[in-house]
């Protein structure tokens, strides 16, 4: 990648060339039912760049063997790369050290080995664990299963009209039972950015570790864990460029080492008979078996991607694009914006409904024009269920979408309008 | 764009056939789909021909996409009058035969929702009558 | 693949033609320390043909989105290509369904799945689960850790001194308090293969489940768990063509059905309100998140390869090239081969020892000649410790290695003993 | 290949110096590779050189590979004399260079056991006489 990806700067931190951007993404030079690609679910799952396909057929096809146990040159090619992304993927989140970046195969997965491990052997019946209204499936179910097999209350920060954190409660629901806090930094729904440190201070202040749900803000913005001072975050590498099949468990050393193993068998303990084993150290403990390392360096190679755009400029970008969009969809008739409409305080999604008109059937139409957007409750039903829908349309932005994209999904919004006669 | 929504289809949604709720029904079942959150309730008055059991009037309410909706309407107006032995039969493909427009796999899923609520509704019934 | 690659038939079910083979995987062609690259390591993980590594650059190129919930072209491309994947493998192993197919990251997470969500759901205490004294970490470690938190015993098949499971003792060992037996098809050390049959039928009748691991039988022979009647099956893709980050629990429905999710989140609930979740179907109720569906893909696509050259051919090639390297490694002064000695009942797996040289150092000496062997306790300390032995020497075969290789790797043991001057 | 096995390696291998056990020795430390399942076990007697103590004596026995022994050997014969606030700063560079031959990162950590106990049994011993 050269440096003129980044457009001049005019003194301030610059927003994407995404001209070149685009061309490193063969997807979106495909056509869809004959019309241009326009790619508007990136928060469903990102595009990926040839970078990173290349990097991971590059060991397929020249160094391929499995990790960590072999002597030999495939084998410690392969594991030196992976070694590799972990360092990559532990300064790109300003974690002090690569043995604190645990592989998981997604977001859930990170999220599960907590409940699992940190939830089931730090947890006692009568404790408590606080989440949000508004978070995704995989930050809500695990907690309220292991609430439920534990007797542990799950409590919810409500959320205000405009869909931020509710924080005046805040001091009300954190209490000396409160244990364990865990949030969404970015709503994949409304999209509304929460500033991480005044509950990590404040959830600090009464003994509960915290978890930051990264998901939505690791791809989008700079994102760095000493400052913020979480216990844990999770994130996914498929939503930030990265392939399918690989995720990411940051921890605090300390509480790393304290935690039970998750999963266990191969590579993830140092001896074993037939009275018991002893575990590796930490990440590998919470590493059993065949990890996902291919998938590991092609998160390495998306991240050095990011790296290379700076994720200052990435985060511009979709500010001014969710800007753009923000308006220009605020103005369709009937168009009815959920969430924050500051872009200031909102990641690159673009949430709504239009009157009279399902969201499903709107996604249809719009696939009819080139126009992927999602529909549904993005698996955060229970955000829905407060406010009080069944489903909405999504627009999410990325590196590599335009303004022209948004006046692609403008213009498909009022040929939907008009076949449907709304 | 046009191909999905067709007059029919858009009429189907907008002057649903055997749309409300028939009270001291037979039959009565709900069911949502997780993929998208619509939800249909399908209501079954059922009457007798010989020594079968058919269907003597239906009833949906529901909210969703239009081609649930749609599909539902269509599917009720189909089987009022047939033995429940001959729509427990009814395959899928007559659905889509009924909606007649080409639909992608996701969509398949809406528009099935109806014949999943009245298959289900009636082997619930069957259950507690056997 | 076109049906050149199988030999011609004389009447019987034929080898398979490696040099067609070889030109489907480009890292056979690479050179190592100047040496012909002579990979002697596919139990611990296979290589990769072209059409593995295509089938998911294409996803990533042409057809990718998130899975299940869009309703937009790329999405649903990709949730086809995925189902499709899931009844690939169904039908490779026979399976009556592909509902019956649960997609995890290997053979590790699989068992572990297993002993979460069954185990600590079904068993009690003083139940017995019966693993046996050859299994590899994965498949030892989660029942020893089950056993120690829920109050369970652990028994163990033992091995008769030629290395094969020694089933005079299983009427003994099976009692109405065994629960769950769990036992290797074929050893990834011994190379055994066990029948399992006769154990299945034995378990039946005393009401225990059985689980076989299949790591190392579903990619080197037919493996049809509808005959076999097995109650659950696992195993790993990367060791039998396919990516890593992608392994397959198969489970009879019933069972399935039965056991409650493992990890939660989104795309494995029907539903989520704030009082409670009510899961998915099967398989979605075990697959929480995101899947690593490209990764499923590429298995098929690695199915696809296997089912066209036959698995019976696959079993006949590994069988010739076994029995020809037992005899050649046995001819080397010094050397012990480990395990069973006649072919028919042994895998694609020559382990053995070298009198007076360390296996490290020999597989580090082999490495100098191209050669790439495994050295070490293979994931199965238990049987080292069983066998007396702290490491040995794995050579093992697939569908690319020929007879030159074997000639190699025998070559290069002269002159390890050389150097060394043993 | 000779390239990892040269002459001055088998010579550790085959005629390892300071082989052996101490009795009655002040720190006494075994720990193995997971890896390769190599095993290492120190025994230092320590002396007093001023106000620092330092390593009077030491053996090592173990079994493994040609390596973590020969790196063993080499390193004993290093330290012996030496204060042992000296050896708790040695380097990993510093064993990789008195070993001498170009070793890959899995062999890395076998010729670094060696160091590894050793630094690992002063740390115990330490902690025991603080
Ligand atoms: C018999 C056996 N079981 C289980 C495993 C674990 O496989 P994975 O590391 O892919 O989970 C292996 C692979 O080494 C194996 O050989
Ligand atoms: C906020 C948030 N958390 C968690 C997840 C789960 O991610 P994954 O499906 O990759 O595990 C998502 C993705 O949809 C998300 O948006």
């Amino acid at each position: 990648m050269n440096d003129e990806r980044r457009t001049v700067a005019h003194g301030q931190v610059e927003s994407l060339d995404t001209r070149h951007i685009r061309a490193d993404f063969p997807i979106l030079a495909q056509q869809v039912n004959g019309k241009r690609v326009v790619f508007l679910d990136s928060a469903a799952s990102s595009q990926k760049p040839i970078q990173v396909l290349q990097a991971m057929d590059d060991v397929y096809r020249c160094a391929y063997a499995n990790v960590h146990r072999g002597v030999y040159a495939f084998s410690e090619a392969a594991t030196a790369r992976y070694d590799q992304a972990r360092e990559k993927v532990a300064r790109f989140i300003g974690a002090p050290s690569a043995e604190q970046i645990v592989f998981t195969r997604n977001a859930t997965e990170a999220l599960n080995l907590l409940a699992y491990s940190y939830g089931r052997h730090f947890l006692r019946p009568g404790d408590e664990i606080l989440i949000t209204e508004l978070e995704h499936h995989a930050n809500f179910v695990p907690w309220q299963v292991l609430a439920q097999e534990r007797g542990l209350t799950l409590r919810f920060i409500p959320i205000t009209p405009e869909g931020q954190l509710d924080l005046d409660q805040l001091d009300e629901l954190l209490t000396p039972r409160t244990k364990l806090v865990s949030f969404a930094h970015v709503s994949n729904v409304l999209g509304t950015i929460t500033d991480p440190r005044p509950i990590i201070q404040r959830a600090r202040a009464v003994g509960a570790a915290v978890i930051v749900d990264g998901s939505q803000s690791v791809p989008h913005m700079p994102v760095n864990v000493s400052q913020m001072d979480c216990d844990f975050l999770v994130f996914s590498g498929h939503k930030m460029l990265g392939p399918t099949g690989i995720g990411v468990l940051y921890g605090k050393r300390e509480l790393l080492e304290a935690m039970p193993p998750f999963l266990t068998g191969g590579d993830m303990i140092s001896a074993v008979g037939f009275d018991g084993p002893r575990w590796n150290e930490v990440p590998l403990k919470f590493e059993a078996g065949t990890p996902a390392f291919v998938e590991a360096i092609g998160l390495g190679a998306a991240v050095d991607y990011l790296s290379a755009l700076g994720m200052e400029a990435v985060r511009t970008h979709e500010r001014e694009i969710t800007a753009y969009a923000l308006e220009r969809v605020s103005e369709v008739p009937g168009a009815k914006i959920i969430g924050p409409t500051d872009p200031q305080i909102r990641g690159g999604v673009v949430t709504f409904t239009l009157d009279r008109i399902h969201p499903h059937d709107l996604a249809s139409l719009l696939d009819g024009e080139g126009v992927a957007i999602r529909a549904g409750h993005h698996c955060a039903q229970p955000l829905h269920i407060r406010l009080g829908l069944n489903a909405t349309a999504r627009a999410s932005f990325y590196i590599y979408n335009e303004r022209r994209d948004v006046d692609a999904l403008i213009e498909a919004l009022y040929k939907a309008k008009s076949v449907l006669k709304r | 764009m046009q191909d999905l929504y067709r007059e029919h289809i858009l009429d189907h949604y907008e002057n649903p056939r055997h749309h409300g709720v028939i009270e001291r029904a037979d039959i009565s079942h709900e069911e949502s789909n997780p993929l998208c959150g619509d939800r249909i309730r399908i209501d079954v008055k059922l009457g007798a021909e010989g020594d079968r059991y058919c269907i003597a009037d239906a009833a949906f309410t529901g909210d969703g996409c239009i081609i649930s909706q749609a599909a539902a309407s269509m599917l009720l107006e189909d089987v009022v009058g047939k033995p429940i032995d001959e729509v427990e039969q009814i395959e899928p493909q007559h659905v889509l035969d009924l909606v007649g427009v080409p639909l992608t796999a996701a969509r398949v899923k809406c528009a099935l929702l109806g014949l999943k609520v009245l298959k289900t509704g009636i082997k619930l019934w069957k259950l507690q009558h056997a």
